[in-house]
């Protein structure tokens, strides 16, 4: 039998295997971008970029209790008009890299979303899940009619395709998948929202306290999440949370998933993740008899 | 999983550097790091200058982090998480231990007594764990000239038959590994070299302590200097916190 | 030094200590809640009891895969005319038996909870994450004004404390703790929606596809839901998700809780982890030097 | 986690069982019984009637799961976890294994050279693996008569000299394993009795197979003798699939 093929899309973006780095994680300098497609991914996503530079917060930005990763990195980014150089180098590698964005408002993303496209990136995703300055507590990706004005004026203004990553932390992830649904994909999940306090010191371990719930805990939610969009609205998804090997990416696009990304995972298996995944798939699919991704696409959702 | 043991004895090593002792039944490579969290201030990495059942941090008083933690009393707790990355490897005969800063710290497991060691600073009272070696197997460089041989760490190394050690341990901050990278770019020598690049994970996620794509926390903080030498960024750019890229000066 | 207090009090419940057996496990057979409380338990909650006689899913109500289980029985329960006799049985232990109860309106709580208080509990734990009638998909805790219907009305008809039990499936869990704010306790969290997938059959594993993620991955998110209704609310909270330990137990009480309750636990420790939680806390509390639990609550807030 | 095997052979037992073998590298008690899952049917309690690296489940066709499980083809998959429950005690000398309706199947990996088999049924056909047994080692019981000693298992026991038995090892539906504990209870003899109550999760959690408020997928499926005189409940009532107390005809 001739080699699996793990090729697949997103969207229009076409892929060499469905092994994405989730946005970040390893995706600030353009090397490490770079060094990241060389050995095996199929794509990046660089770290969520606004308008001005940022520090982020303080360390404690991590939370480690394996296999329970908490963050609150607080959005560092050097700013949009810092990171041109940065792309450039990742795109050396030839491979696709997308161009995450994060803003206050419409305004705010529309314009980074174009700065990103003029930078040469190959599609935009719209990180929905920082904090709503409006909503106090609650992230833009719960407002369900500003994710839409969000999401079509983006789409007006850049002719890449445009990715709306939502928030799990919802009471209604339909409503606000529906409200996206003029994307080219939806990116399913963001982390979960979450804190852990040591108690010898009495104190939360994040410098932000509250932080964000990633890694195997959160695969139930992710694939909950693919699977509920799936199983109401016709659009490509590229499902994220918890993938340490391809058995959980194939639960993935079981799910309906077009493709996956990848974050807290390099924690324990480092960069060579990505070639361990793609492996894997193929001797999954070899041994299945899948010939090609969509033969098992969305098998779970019949 | 953070450890919050107790200082059993906190040592004043030099004007700026303390040693806290405290007992961590985990174990560690020489060359591993923590990641020591102080409430309040911040988390940053910090080698183990011992790792037995007894262990040791060997702290410099740079800033806000260091100067509370150097601080710890007997009895109080300090917390950490790890150990992390990639320890030095090592070789029998006569090695080498190349400490600047706070460097010779995360050396200091190392120390045997086949170790010459090669410890630099500012001025005479910051030779940190000199007293290790024997006045035979010590040689000293100071900015100001008042112990040893006035200049850098690289007039130092000049003085010494560097071909002669199975190799060499090199740990300090990022320019002064670069000047030694640059004197001994030709010569045929082994030699590992400790980076310390800022951290914020130390697990190998938030890419704040890359080189070259590579990540200090994790493909290190020990490389050898054929990899070292491959690296474009080495001793050049690094990103800020917020992820600028800035230039070493 | 004398022995440490673990004594603590939910709202106007004394209780032996902060261990409570969840709701749903091991609570529907008298003779088994009766057995729990003897080995230790400071109180049990009863399944979630309805209008009507319901079998629930058929099997399989489980997906384990450690640490990971998602359940979803489908709330099975004898109906609350037949619920009587158990709670005697339980009863016998003279110890705190609080009955929870699910409807799908008003005006079912209010009766369910009568009859509750005539068969002898010693409290009320309104389950307000049942699907939601009216709204699809989605769970009557995520409707903060019928939450506060539901919660004034109950108060109103009975003398016994009413706890409300919230999902932490919601935008805005703040929002509905004060709507939820008359109780005499807020319990928090139920199970966290998630779903598994095997990917040799292509299906998902559970009979009712979409479960409840509960065990260790929760606890973060159970710990933030407890730290963030105690940073505004003034009321008493029971934490539960994921407790296995008496650290896990600690970290809810330095988070603001009272008192705990534990489920999937059960699973990997059996009953004997009731006394063996008690065990551990008085061991902490000595080695730390305090003498009740007072002397630590909320730690983590301040 | 979920195993998937392929099953290697189905083996037609009896009328109304077949057993299904198949590899599967896990561990496994003698009594100890696994959760098998039909996708689309539902998922059932089944011992392991084979514990070695090739296992195999015995089932009878008692109604919509077990009929489809029965007629798994070789080549095809079964879906299972576990195994769950404590198992038998073994014990050296000589045994008695009695089993009715599709109890003999967990009690199969318990047989030796030292067993003797008590084995029910309704009618003759329906004997489960009276063949592992030689004719000196088996009784035999029918309802109709058409094998051994017609009546139920207790006329069984009563032809058997039970004290001559280390451990008697029992394994049926909860109304026969109460007429033979009602039977025995004066008698000075050593006996495990495997429950078999409707089980939901099988991890301890649902309460569905409680006896008395011990768990029978985790306490059980095996108790002994003195523990299952102590339960209240055993014999007399049970919950049913809703949680209704109900009790056995
Ligand atoms: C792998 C690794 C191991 C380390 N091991 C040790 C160790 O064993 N002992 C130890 O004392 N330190 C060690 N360090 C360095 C240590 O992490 C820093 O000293 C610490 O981050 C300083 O934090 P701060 O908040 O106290 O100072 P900051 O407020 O961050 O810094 C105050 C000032 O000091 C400068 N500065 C900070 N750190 C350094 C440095 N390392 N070299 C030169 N200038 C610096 C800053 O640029 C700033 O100007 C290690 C670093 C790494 C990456
Ligand atoms: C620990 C344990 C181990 C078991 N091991 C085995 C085994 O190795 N082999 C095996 O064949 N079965 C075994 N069983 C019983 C098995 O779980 C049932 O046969 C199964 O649940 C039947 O499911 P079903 O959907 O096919 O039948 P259902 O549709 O549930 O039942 C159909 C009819 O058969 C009756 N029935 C179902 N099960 C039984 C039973 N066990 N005894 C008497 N009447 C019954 C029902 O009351 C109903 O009238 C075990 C049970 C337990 C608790
Ligand atoms: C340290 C860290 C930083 C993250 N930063 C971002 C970010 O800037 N933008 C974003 O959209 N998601 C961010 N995420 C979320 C991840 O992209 C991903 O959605 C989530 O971690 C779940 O996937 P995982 O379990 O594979 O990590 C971050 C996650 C982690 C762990
Ligand atoms: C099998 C199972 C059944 C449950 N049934 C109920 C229920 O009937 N009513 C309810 O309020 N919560 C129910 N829960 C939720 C638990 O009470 C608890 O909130 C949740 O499992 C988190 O705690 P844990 O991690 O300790 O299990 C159930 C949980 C499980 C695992
Ligand atoms: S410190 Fe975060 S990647 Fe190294
Ligand atoms: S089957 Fe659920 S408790 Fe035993």
């Amino acid at each position: 039998m001739s080699k699996p093929d793990i090729s697949t899309s997103a969207g229009s973006l076409q892929l060499s295997n469905p092994f994405l780095l989730a946005s970040g994680i390893l995706d600030e300098n353009g090397y490490t971008m770079r060094r990241i497609l060389d050995e095996g991914a199929a794509a990046v996503v660089t770290k969520s970029i606004g308008m001005e530079e940022r520090s982020g917060y303080k360390p404690p930005i991590v939370s480690v209790d394996d296999p329970i990763v908490i963050n609150a990195v607080g959005l560092p980014n050097p700013g949009i008009l810092n990171v041109g150089n940065e792309i450039k180098i990742a795109k050396k590698s030839g491979k696709p890299v997308v161009g995450s964005i994060f803003g206050k408002d419409v305004n705010e993303f529309v314009h980074l979303a174009g700065k990103m496209e003029e930078y040469g990136t190959d599609a935009i995703e719209l990180n929905l899940s920082c904090p709503h300055v409006k909503g106090f507590g609650s992230e833009i990706g719960g407002d369900s009619s500003l994710v839409k004005e969000i999401v079509e004026n983006v789409k007006g203004s850049v002719k890449i395709p445009v990715w709306s990553k939502l928030s799990p932390n919802v009471t209604s992830l339909i409503d606000i998948a529906r409200a996206a649904s003029d994307s080219d994909a939806i990116v399913l999940i963001n982390t979960v929202r979450g804190m852990k306090i040591d108690i010898h010191s009495g104190r939360p371990v994040l410098t932000n306290r509250l932080g964000g719930l990633s890694g195997p805990s959160i695969k139930p939610v992710g694939i909950r999440c693919v699977y509920e969009v799936k199983s109401s609205i016709d659009i490509p998804v590229i499902g994220v949370g918890g993938i340490e090997s391809a058995a959980d990416a194939i639960e993935y696009i079981m799910a309906g998933a077009s493709a996956v990304q990848i974050g807290t995972a390099l924690w324990k298996h480092g960069r060579g993740i990505f070639s361990k995944v793609s492996n894997e798939l193929e001797e999954f699919m070899a041994a299945e008899g899948y010939t090609k991704i969509e033969d098992f696409r969305g098998l779970a959702l019949t | 999983m953070i450890y919050s043991p107790r200082i059993l004895r906190n040592e004043i090593n030099t004007p700026t550097v303390n040693s806290l002792y405290f007992k961590l039944d985990i174990p560690v490579e020489p060359g591993q790091f923590v990641m020591v969290w102080v409430p309040g201030k911040s988390e940053i990495p910090m080698s183990l200058s011992m790792i037995g059942e007894e262990k040791c941090l060997t702290v410099k008083k740079y800033g806000d982090t260091s100067n509370v933690l150097a601080a710890t009393k007997p009895g109080e707790r300090i917390f950490l998480r790890g150990p992390y990355g990639k320890g030095f490897t090592r070789v029998d005969g006569k090695i080498l231990l190349v400490g600047g800063g706070s460097g010779m710290a995360s050396l200091r497991p190392m120390f045997n007594e086949n170790a010459h060691g090669l410890i630099a600073a500012r001025s005479q009272d910051e030779l940190l764990f000199k007293e290790l070696f024997g006045s035979d197997k010590l040689t000293v460089a100071t900015d100001d000239g008042t112990s040893g041989i006035k200049g850098n760490i690289v007039e130092g190394m000049k003085v010494l038959d560097l071909e002669s050690f199975r190799m060499i341990y090199v740990c300090g901050p990022e320019r002064m590994l670069k000047s030694i990278v640059d004197y001994v770019s030709d010569k045929k020598i082994n030699m590992e070299l400790s980076l310390e690049r800022s951290m914020k994970c130390g697990i190998g996620l938030c890419d704040s302590c890359s080189v070259d794509g590579l990540q200090v926390c994790r493909d290190g903080p020990t490389f050898n200097l054929e990899e070292v030498k491959k690296m474009e960024e080495f001793g050049r750019t690094r990103l800020s916190e917020s992820g600028k890229r800035v230039w070493f000066q």
